[in-house]
C-alpha cells in the first residue's frame, strides 16, 4: 500500500514503525496514533468550520440581495478571522445569578456533541476515524448529547428567555427525533447494517435516495429541526424570547454555540450524503473501469463527499433563508400528525418489500421500492388535499355564518 | 471493535480539550470588568421579576415522556432491522405488530388531543 | 497491570464517585447530571465489555431520554424541592447500615462464585453482536443460524410484551399527567 | 374444526370485553349488544361442540385434545391446551344456557332505555328518576344503572374465565380462568362500591377464596413437582396415578394423591363456599341480582365442583380423603340449610340453599359417586339460576312498586312482600318451578332425579350417615323453599309496594322461561334404569355419557325403595309443612319457626365453647363482635356463625398471615379490620420502609435457601 | 483481555449499594428515583458482564441472553421512569410536595 491509495494506514505503519524503533511500548504507540488522528480531524473539522462562518455570511447576502462580507482580503475570505479575534477579545459577563460550573460546561457540551460526529463519518473508503458497526445509533447519541448541552445552558444561566428557549428548543428536539429514528431505519434495512462506511459503500450501485426519496426527505426535515434552524428555530424567536437559550451567553462561549450550529448544519449535509447519496462513492460503477481506476483513489473520494456533504448544506441554508419561522404548535402538530405516521409507513412497507424481494432481480426491487414510495406519497398528498379542502369548507361556512349575524343584526 | 471504541474514546477527550484552548485563551486576554449591572440577568433592559427557575408547564413534561417511549421502541427496531435479512418472513410481521402498538399509542395520543400544544 | 486494566479502574472510579455525588448532592438538578455521568461510565463499561449495541443505547436512551424526562420533573416540581432538605440522620443512618450490610451480603456471594476470577473468552471473530441480538430477539423458532453460529434463544415473547408494557406506561404516565387538564375539558 | 372451535370458544366475550372497555362505554346500547353478541357467539360454539361430543364413539376414552407449546421454560416447553371430554361437554351446555340467559336478563335488570337517575351516581344503585308524562304528571321510574356498559364489561371478561376455566386440558389455564373468575366475582360484588356493605362484602369474597386458591396453589405446585407436568392428560396417567398413590407424606400418613387432593379440595371449598369457608357467599348477595345468580349459584361456584370432579381419581385414590371430603360436603349440605330457615331476605335464602346444595355435590363426590355430583350440578345450575332471577324480577317488581308508591321498604325482605302472584304471574310460576326443583318434587322436576340419585348412592355404597344428613337437609331444603314461596307469592300483600309492583320486562321473563324449561327437563335424561314405571322410558343418557369420562366413576347403583321413599317423604313433607307454617305468618314477629332455632343456640354455644372459645378467645374478642354489629349471619344463629367464623378466621390467619397482610390496609372493611388494627403498624407509608422490608425479606429467604440446602 | 470477572461484579455491587441508600435516605420522591436508576445500571452492568464472560466455544450457540435481558431492562426502566415520574407529577400537583414521607395517605 502507499500514500495515494490508503494515506491514513500508510502514516500509522511508518509512525508504529518510528516509534517502535524509539522503543515504546505498543500500548502508548496506539494512543499516540490516536490522539494524532483525532487530532487532525478535528482540526480539519475547525478550519472547515471557519470557512463555513465565510460562506454562511455569503450566502444569506446573496439569498437576501446583499453583498456580505468583501472588505478584509479577496471576497472577505478573513472576515471569519476578524470574528474570531472580536470573540476571543470580548469581555465575557457571566450572569450573577448563574450556576457558573453548569454555565461554562453548555458551550464546551454543544461543541462536543458537534465534533464528536466527526469521528465516525467517513471521508473516504481509507479515510475515517472509526467505523462503529452501531454508526447510526452513535449519531442519534451525538445528538443527545447536544439537547442536553441545550437543556443545561438554558437552565445555567438562570434568565427566563433562556429557559423558556431551552425548553422550546428541547421540545421540537426531541420530538423531531423520532422520525428522524425511525426513517434512519431504512438505509439500516437497505445496506443491512449500521456502519456508516457499509452504508455508503452499499450505495456503488444505487443511491438510497432513489430507492427511498421519502424517507431521504424525512431525514432532511427532521435533519433541520434538529439543527433548531429556520423555519425550526423556535428557541430563538427574536421576537419572543430575544436569543433564546444562549441569550446569556457572550464572547467566546457565544462563539462556541456558533460555531457548534455551523458545523452541525455541515455535518448533517455529510451524513444526508452519505446516508442517501452515496457518500464518498458516487460514480455508479465508473471506477470499476480500468481507465477510471483513480476515481476510486481516496482523495477523489474525499473531494466527492466535502462537495455532497457542502450541497446538502447548501440546501439547509436555502430552506433557512427562504422559509418563515412556524408556530410552535404548528412545529409539533407536524411532527406528530404528520412527519412521524409517514414515516412509520415508509419503514414498514420498505421493510416489507426488502424482505421480500431480497432474492429478485435487482432492477425489479429498486422498482418496487420507488413504486412504494410514489404511492405512499401521492396517498399523503390526496389525503392532506381531502383536509384541507374541508377545513377551507369549515372556515366559508364560518364566515358566512358571521356574516348573515351581521345582516341579522343591520 | 474494542479499538473503535478505543479512538472514539480519545477523539472525546481531544474534542473537549479543542474547545476549552479557545476559552481559555480567551479568559487571559479579555478584558474583565464586572460590575452590579453589568451581571444582572438580561431582561431587554427591563426590571427582572422573580426568579427564573419557576414552574414549567406540564405539557414539555408529556411531550418528554411520549419521547422516551417512542425512543426506546424504535431503538428496540434497530436489532430487527439487522436480522431481518436473514430471519423469515415472519420476523417482518413481528416487527410490524411491534410498530402497530407503537402506533396505537399515538393514536391514543391523538385521540386524547394530547398532541395539539395549548 | 494492563492498559485495559486502567481503562477499568478509571471508569469505575469515575462512576461510582458519580454515584455518590448522585445520592449526596442537595440540588437535584446537579443530582441529575451526576446520574448522567454516571450512565456515561457506565457506557464506557459496556464498551469495555465490547457489547458496542448497549453502549449507544445506554446513551440515547438514558442520558438522551430518561435523563432529560428527569430534568423536566425537577424543573416542574421546582416549588419547594429544587434543594432536597438533608433528611434527618435517623433516617441516613439506617439507609447507611443496610446498603452497607447488602454491599457486604453481595461481595460475600461473589466471592464465593467459583467462576469469579475467569477471564473473558475471545470474541468470535465474524460475530455482529447487534445482529445476533436481533436474531435472538425475533427469531420465532428460536434458532436462527448465523455465522455458523447457531442461536437457541427466542425472546420474541418478551420482545413484543416489552412493547406492550411500554405502552401501558405510556397511557398510564399520560393519564397520571394530564388529570388536570381533562378534568377542565370534561 | 373441532379443535379450532375449542380454541377459540372463550374468545369472543374477552373481545367484548376490551372492545366494551376501551371503545363502546360510552353508548348503553353497543355494550350490551357487544357482551350478548359475544356470549350468542360462544353459547352457539358450545351447542356444537356438544353435540359433536354426543356424536363421538367413546370420547370418554379419548377426549379431544390439542395443546400448544406456549412459554419456553429452560429446555422444554410449557404447554397450555384444551380439550372436550363428557364432563366438559356438559359443563359446557349449561354453562352456555345460563350465562346467556343472565346476560339477556341484565339489560332489562339494569333499566336499559330508562332515563338517567336525577341524582344517580357511579357506585350507587339506581335511585329512580323523575319523569313528566304527556299530561304533565311527574312520576318516579326505575332509572339505569349509572354503570351500565361497565356491568356488562365484567360480565362478559367472567364469561370469558369460566369458558377458559371450561375447555382448558391442563391445570394451568384452568387456574387462570378461576383467578380471573375471582377477580370478577370481587368486581362485582363491590359493584356498587358506594355502598360500605359492598366494597366489604367484596374484600371478604376476595380474601377468603384466595384462602382457597393458596392451598390449590400448593397442590398444583405439588402435582408439578411429582409429575412433571400440569395437563390432565399426564397427571390421571396409570402411572403417574400409581406412583402418587404409593408415594406417603407426613400429614396423617396420607399418600401424596390424598393430600394433593385435599390441597385442590381445599380450593373448591373455597370456591363453592363450603364449610368452613362459605361465609364469602352470603353477603356476596350484596352484588347486582343477575351477577348473584350468574357467579354465586350458577357458574363460579360450580367452578370449585367441577375442580373436584376433575380431581376425583386423585381423591379415589386415598378413602381417607374421600371421607374428609364426604364429611365437610354433607356438613355443609346440612349446617347452611339450618341457617336458611331464618333468613328474611329473599336473596340470602337463595344464597345458603345455594351453599347447602353444593354441599351435596361435594359430599356426592366425597361417597364416589362421581355421576350424581355431575349430574346435580347441572341441574343444580339451572334450577338455582332460574331462582334467582325470579328474586332478581321479584325484587325488581318490588321496587317499582316501591317507587310508584314512594314508601321505604326493604324490597328484599320478604315479609314485606305477599300475594306477588297475581302481580307477577310468570315470575312466580318460574320461580315456584324452581322451588319445586330445589327441594326436589318428585318425577316432574330436575332436582328431584339428580337428589335422588345422589341419596340412592349413598344409601347403595352404605354412607348412612352420610344418607341421614343430606336427607334432613333435603327436608330443610323443602320447607324453607315452600315458607320463602308462600312468604313472598301467596297470601295477601303486606306493603304497598307489594301492591303496586308489577311484572318485569320481556327481556327478564323470557330467561325466567327459558331456564325454567331446562329446571324440569334436564332431569330427565338421568332416570336411573331401574326406577319403577318410568325406569327403562329415557335410557340412562347421562350416566353413560358423563361415566366414561374418568374410569374411577363407579356404575349406577342398584335401585332401594328406602331412599326413594324417604326422598318422597322428606320433599313432600318439607314443602307442605312449610305451607302450612307460613300461610298465616305476616311478620317476624308470628314467625314460630324462629323460636326454636333462638332454643337451639345453647346446644352451639356448648359445642362452640367447648370447641373453640377456650384455645381462641382473643380470636372471638377480636372478630364475632364486629360480626355481630354487622349482622352478618342472622342475629339468631350467632352460635353457628362463631363456630363457622372463628374456624374461618383461624384458618386464614394461622396459615397464610402473608397473604391477609398482604390485603389488609386502611378500610379493607369491619370484618378484617380487627387484624388490620394489629397489622396496620407496618402500613407507614413510607415507600422507603416498604423497600427495606421487602429487602430483609429477601434476605431471610436467601439465608433460609442457602441453609437447607446445606441441609439436605 | 485481562480484567477478571468478578472485578465487574464488585462494581455492579458498589453502585447498586449507592443506589439503595440514595433510595433509603433521600426524601425527594425524584432522587429515591435516581437511586433506583443507579439500581437498574447496576443490574445491567451484570447482565452485559456475565453475557461477555460466558465462553463462546467455536459451533456451540452463541448466548445473547445477557444482552436481550439488558435491554428488556431498558425498557422496564424507560417504564417505570415514566410512570414514576408522572406519579410524582400527579401528586405535586395535588399535594404540593414531592417528599416522600409527605404522601402518606396510604397509612393507617
Amino acid at each position: 500500500m502507499n500514500f495515494w491509495n490508503d494515506p491514513l494506514h500508510f502514516l500509522a505503519e511508518q509512525l508504529t514503525a518510528m516509534l517502535s524503533r524509539w522503543g515504546l511500548p505498543t500500548a502508548w504507540i496506539t494512543f499516540i496514533e490516536f490522539f494524532l488522528g483525532a487530532m487532525a480531524l478535528i482540526v480539519f473539522a475547525m478550519a472547515l468550520d471557519i470557512g463555513l462562518v465565510w460562506v454562511e455570511r455569503k450566502v444569506v447576502a446573496r439569498f437576501q440581495d446583499r453583498l456580505g462580507p468583501n472588505r478584509l482580503g479577496p471576497f472577505g475570505l478573513f472576515q471569519p478571522v476578524a470574528d474570531i479575534i472580536k470573540m476571543v477579545i470580548k469581555e465575557d459577563i457571566t450572569p450573577a445569578t448563574a450556576d457558573k460550573f453548569l454555565y461554562n460546561l453548555a458551550p464546551v457540551l454543544a461543541a462536543v456533541a458537534v465534533i464528536a460526529l466527526w469521528a465516525i463519518l467517513p471521508l473516504a473508503s481509507t479515510i475515517y476515524g472509526a467505523d462503529l458497526n452501531v454508526g447510526l445509533l452513535y449519531v442519534i447519541a451525538a445528538g443527545a448529547l447536544g439537547t442536553l448541552a441545550v437543556l443545561i445552558a438554558g437552565w445555567a444561566s438562570r434568565n427566563k428567555f433562556a429557559l423558556l428557549g431551552a425548553f422550546r428548543m428541547v421540545a421540537s428536539l426531541i420530538s423531531y427525533e423520532i422520525p428522524m429514528v425511525i426513517v434512519l431505519l431504512v438505509p439500516t434495512l437497505l445496506a443491512g447494517t449500521m456502519s456508516l462506511r457499509g452504508i455508503a459503500e452499499a450505495q456503488r450501485s444505487i443511491w438510497f435516495a432513489l430507492l427511498s426519496p421519502l424517507a431521504c426527505l424525512i431525514f432532511l426535515i427532521s435533519a433541520i429541526a434538529e439543527l433548531g434552524r429556520a423555519p425550526f428555530d423556535l428557541h430563538e424567536a427574536e421576537s419572543e424570547i430575544v436569543a433564546g437559550y444562549h441569550i446569556e451567553y457572550s464572547g467566546m462561549k457565544f462563539g462556541w454555540f456558533y460555531a457548534a450550529e455551523l458545523l452541525h448544519a455541515f455535518t448533517f449535509g455529510g451524513l444526508l450524503a452519505i446516508l442517501f447519496f452515496g457518500g464518498y462513492t458516487g460514480f455508479f460503477g465508473l471506477e470499476k473501469l480500468p481507465a477510471f481506476i483513480w476515481l476510486d483513489n481516496p482523495f477523489v473520494q474525499a473531494a466527492v463527499f466535502l462537495a455532497k456533504a457542502m450541497v446538502g448544506y447548501w440546501v439547509i441554508m436555502w430552506v433557512k433563508y427562504s422559509l418563515p419561522r412556524v408556530r410552535i404548535d404548528h412545529l409539533l402538530a407536524f411532527n406528530w400528525k404528520f412527519l412521524t405516521p409517514l414515516a412509520l409507513v415508509v419503514l414498514v412497507s420498505t421493510a416489507i418489500l426488502h424482505r421480500a424481494l431480497m432474492e429478485a432481480p435487482r432492477w425489479q426491487y429498486g422498482m418496487a421500492l420507488w413504486l412504494a414510495n410514489l404511492v405512499i406519497a401521492w396517498i399523503t398528498i390526496e389525503i392532506l388535499r381531502v383536509q384541507a379542502r374541508r377545513q377551507r369548507r369549515h372556515q366559508r361556512a364560518a364566515s358566512q355564518r358571521q356574516q348573515t349575524a351581521q345582516e341579522q343584526t343591520v | 471493535m474494542r479499538n473503535e471504541w478505543l479512538y472514539i474514546g480519545v477523539f472525546l477527550i481531544v474534542a473537549i480539550i479543542v474547545p476549552l484552548v479557545p476559552l481559555g485563551f480567551a479568559a487571559l486576554v479579555a478584558p474583565r470588568k464586572p460590575n452590579p449591572t453589568k451581571r444582572l440577568t438580561y431582561e431587554c433592559g427591563v426590571e427582572t421579576v422573580g426568579d427564573a427557575w419557576v414552574q414549567f408547564k406540564a405539557q414539555y413534561y408529556i411531550f418528554a415522556l411520549v419521547f422516551l417511549i417512542f425512543d426506546v421502541e424504535t431503538v428496540f427496531l434497530f436489532p430487527w432491522a439487522l436480522a431481518l435479512n436473514r430471519l423469515p418472513m415472519f420476523a417482518v410481521t413481528e416487527g410490524a405488530v411491534f410498530l402497530g402498538i407503537l402506533v396505537a399509542g399515538l393514536v391514543y395520543l391523538w385521540r386524547k388531543g394530547l398532541l395539539e400544544w395549548q | 497491570m494492563t492498559a485495559e486494566q486502567g481503562l477499568f479502574l478509571c471508569a469505575a472510579a469515575f462512576t461510582l464517585a458519580s454515584a455518590v455525588m448522585v445520592v449526596s448532592a442537595r440540588r437535584l438538578i446537579h443530582a441529575a447530571l451526576w446520574l448522567i455521568a454516571v450512565l456515561s461510565g457506565v457506557a464506557i463499561l459496556y464498551a469495555l465489555l465490547q457489547a458496542s449495541f448497549l453502549v449507544v443505547v445506554q446513551v440515547v436512551i438514558y442520558i438522551g431520554a430518561i435523563a432529560v424526562l428527569f430534568i423536566f420533573a425537577i424543573m416542574l416540581t421546582r416549588r419547594q424541592t429544587d434543594h432536597d432538605a438533608p433528611s434527618r440522620w435517623t433516617r441516613r443512618a439506617p439507609a447507611f447500615l443496610i446498603s452497607l450490610l447488602t454491599l457486604g451480603a453481595l461481595s460475600g456471594i461473589v466471592l464465593a462464585f467459583p467462576e469469579a476470577g475467569r477471564l473473558p473468552p475471545p470474541m468470535p471473530p465474524d460475530l455482529d453482536a447487534v445482529n445476533a441480538l436481533g436474531a435472538a430477539l425475533l427469531s420465532p423458532t428460536g434458532a436462527a443460524a448465523y455465522a455458523g453460529v447457531l442461536f437457541h434463544e427466542s425472546y420474541v415473547l418478551p420482545f413484543e410484551v416489552a412493547s406492550v408494557l411500554l405502552l401501558a406506561a405510556l397511557v398510564g404516565a399520560i393519564y397520571l399527567a394530564t388529570t388536570e387538564r381533562r378534568r377542565r375539558e370534561s | 374444526m373441532m379443535n379450532w372451535l375449542l380454541w377459540i370458544l372463550p374468545l369472543p366475550p374477552l373481545l367484548a370485553f376490551m372492545l366494551i372497555l376501551l371503545v363502546t362505554h360510552r353508548s348503553h346500547a353497543w355494550s350490551h349488544g357487544l357482551a350478548t353478541g359475544a356470549a350468542a357467539l360462544s353459547w352457539l360454539g358450545s351447542m356444537v361442540l356438544f353435540i359433536r361430543a354426543l356424536m363421538i364413539e367413546h370420547l370418554g376414552q379419548h377426549p379431544l385434545e390439542s395443546n400448544i407449546n406456549w412459554l419456553p421454560s429452560g429446555t422444554s416447553w410449557l404447554q397450555i391446551g384444551v380439550s372436550l371430554d363428557p364432563l366438559s361437554a356438559v359443563t359446557l351446555f349449561f354453562v352456555a344456557w345460563t350465562v346467556l340467559a343472565i346476560f339477556i336478563y341484565s339489560i332489562g335488570y339494569h333499566n336499559f332505555g330508562q332515563p338517567r337517575g336525577d341524582h344517580d351516581q357511579p357506585g350507587l344503585p339506581p335511585h329512580g328518576a323523575t319523569v313528566t308524562d304527556a299530561d304533565g304528571h311527574r312520576r318516579i321510574v326505575p332509572s339505569v344503572e349509572p354503570m351500565y356498559a361497565r356491568f356488562f364489561a365484567f360480565i362478559s371478561l367472567f364469561a370469558f374465565g369460566m369458558y377458559l376455566l371450561v375447555v382448558s386440558n391442563n391445570l394451568l389455564t384452568l387456574f387462570i380462568g378461576w383467578e380471573i373468575m375471582g377477580l370478577c366475582s370481587y368486581l362485582l360484588i363491590g359493584f356498587w362500591y358506594g355502598k360500605p356493605s359492598a366494597r366489604d362484602a367484596a374484600i371478604k369474597a376476595f380474601i377468603t377464596t384466595r384462602v382457597g386458591d393458596m392451598f390449590l396453589l400448593l397442590g398444583m405446585a405439588w402435582l408439578y413437582t411429582v409429575s412433571g407436568s400440569l395437563s390432565f392428560r399426564v397427571i390421571f396417567s396409570a402411572e403417574n396415578l400409581r406412583a402418587l398413590a404409593t408415594t406417603a407424606t407426613p400429614v396423617f400418613g396420607l399418600s401424596a394423591a390424598g393430600l394433593i387432593g385435599l390441597l385442590c379440595f381445599l380450593g373448591t371449598a373455597g370456591k363453592s363456599a363450603q364449610w368452613p369457608l362459605h361465609v364469602w357467599l352470603p353477603d356476596a348477595m350484596e352484588g347486582p341480582t343477575p351477577v348473584s345468580a350468574m357467579i354465586h349459584a350458577a357458574t363460579m361456584v360450580s367452578a370449585g365442583v367441577y375442580l373436584a370432579l376433575r380431581m376425583f381419581p386423585l381423591l379415589s385414590l386415598d378413602s381417607r380423603a374421600l371421607t374428609v371430603v364426604a364429611f365437610v360436603g354433607a356438613f355443609t349440605a346440612l349446617f347452611a340449610a339450618t341457617i336458611a330457615l331464618a333468613q328474611n331476605d329473599i336473596k340470602r335464602v337463595l344464597a345458603y340453599s345455594t351453599i347447602s346444595q353444593l354441599g351435596y355435590m361435594v359430599a356426592a363426590v366425597g361417597i364416589g359417586a362421581y355421576v350424581a355430583a355431575a349430574f346435580h350440578l347441572v341441574t343444580h345450575a339451572f334450577f338455582k339460576a332460574l331462582l334467582f332471577l325470579g328474586a332478581g324480577s321479584v325484587i325488581h317488581g318490588m321496587e317499582h312498586g316501591a317507587l310508584h308508591s314512594g314508601e321505604h321498604v326493604d324490597v328484599q325482605d320478604m315479609f314485606q312482600m305477599g300475594g306477588l302472584r297475581q302481580r307477577m304471574p310468570v315470575t312466580f310460576w318460574t320461580f315456584l318451578i324452581g322451588g319445586l326443583a330445589l327441594s326436589g318434587f318428585p318425577l316432574i322436576t330436575a332436582g328431584f332425579w339428580s337428589k335422588d340419585e345422589i341419596l340412592a348412592e349413598a344409601y347403595a355404597h352404605g354412607h348412612y350417615a352420610v344418607f341421614l344428613t343430606l336427607a334432613a337437609a333435603a327436608f330443610l331444603t323443602a320447607f324453607y323453599t315452600m315458607r320463602q314461596i308462600t312468604l313472598t307469592f301467596l297470601g295477601q300483600p303486606r306493603t304497598q309496594a307489594a301492591a303496586h309492583a308489577h311484572e318485569t320486562p320481556r327481556t327478564m321473563t323470557v330467561p325466567l322461561l327459558t331456564l325454567a324449561f331446562f329446571a324440569i327437563t334436564a332431569g330427565w335424561v338421568g332416570i336411573p334404569e331401574h326406577f319403577p314405571l318410568l325406569g327403562g322410558l329415557l335410557p340412562n343418557w347421562f350416566h353413560e355419557f358423563v361415566a366414561s369420562t374418568s374410569s374411577e366413576a363407579s356404575a349406577e347403583a342398584p335401585f332401594h325403595w328406602t331412599p326413594l321413599l324417604i326422598s318422597l317423604g322428606v320433599a313432600l313433607g318439607g314443602l307442605w309443612l312449610g305451607w302450612l307454617v307460613y300461610r298465616k305468618v305476616g311478620a317476624p314477629a308470628q314467625d314460630k319457626l324462629q323460636i326454636p332455632v333462638l332454643k337451639n343456640r345453647w346446644y352451639c354455644d356448648t359445642l362452640y365453647s367447648i370447641l373453640f372459645v377456650r384455645p381462641s378467645t382473643w380470636l372471638a374478642e377480636h372478630f364475632v363482635s364486629r360480626f355481630l354489629d354487622q349482622g352478618i349471619l342472622d342475629g339468631i344463629l350467632h352460635g353457628v356463625a362463631r363456630l363457622s367464623l372463628v374456624l374461618g378466621h383461624a384458618l386464614r390467619n394461622y396459615v397464610d398471615a402473608p397473604i391477609i397482610n398482604g390485603l389488609i390496609g386502611d378500610g379493607t372493611g369491619a370484618t378484617v379490620k380487627a387484624s388490620g388494627s394489629a397489622l396496620r403498624r407496618m402500613q407507614s407509608g413510607r415507600v422507603q420502609s416498604y423497600m427495606t422490608a421487602s429487602l430483609g425479606m429477601l434476605f431471610i429467604v436467601a439465608v433460609l435457601y442457602l441453609g437447607l440446602r446445606r441441609l439436605f | 483481555m485481562s480484567i477478571p470477572l468478578s472485578w465487574y461484579l464488585f462494581l455492579a455491587a458498589a453502585l447498586f449499594c449507592t443506589g439503595l441508600y440514595g433510595a433509603l435516605s433521600r426524601r425527594n420522591a425524584i432522587a429515591i428515583l435516581l437511586g433506583v436508576e443507579l439500581m437498574l445500571n447496576a443490574v445491567n452492568v451484570n447482565l452485559i458482564a456475565f453475557w461477555r464472560y460466558l465462553d463462546l466455544r467455536p459451533n456451540d450457540p452463541a448466548p445473547m441472553n445477557g444482552q436481550a435481558f439488558a435491554v428488556i431492562v431498558f425498557a422496564v426502566a424507560a417504564a417505570e421512569v415514566a410512570v414514576g415520574l408522572a406519579l410524582i407529577l400527579s401528586v405535586y400537583r395535588r399535594r404540593k410536595t414531592v417528599a416522600a414521607d409527605e404522601v402518606n395517605l396510604l397509612k393507617w
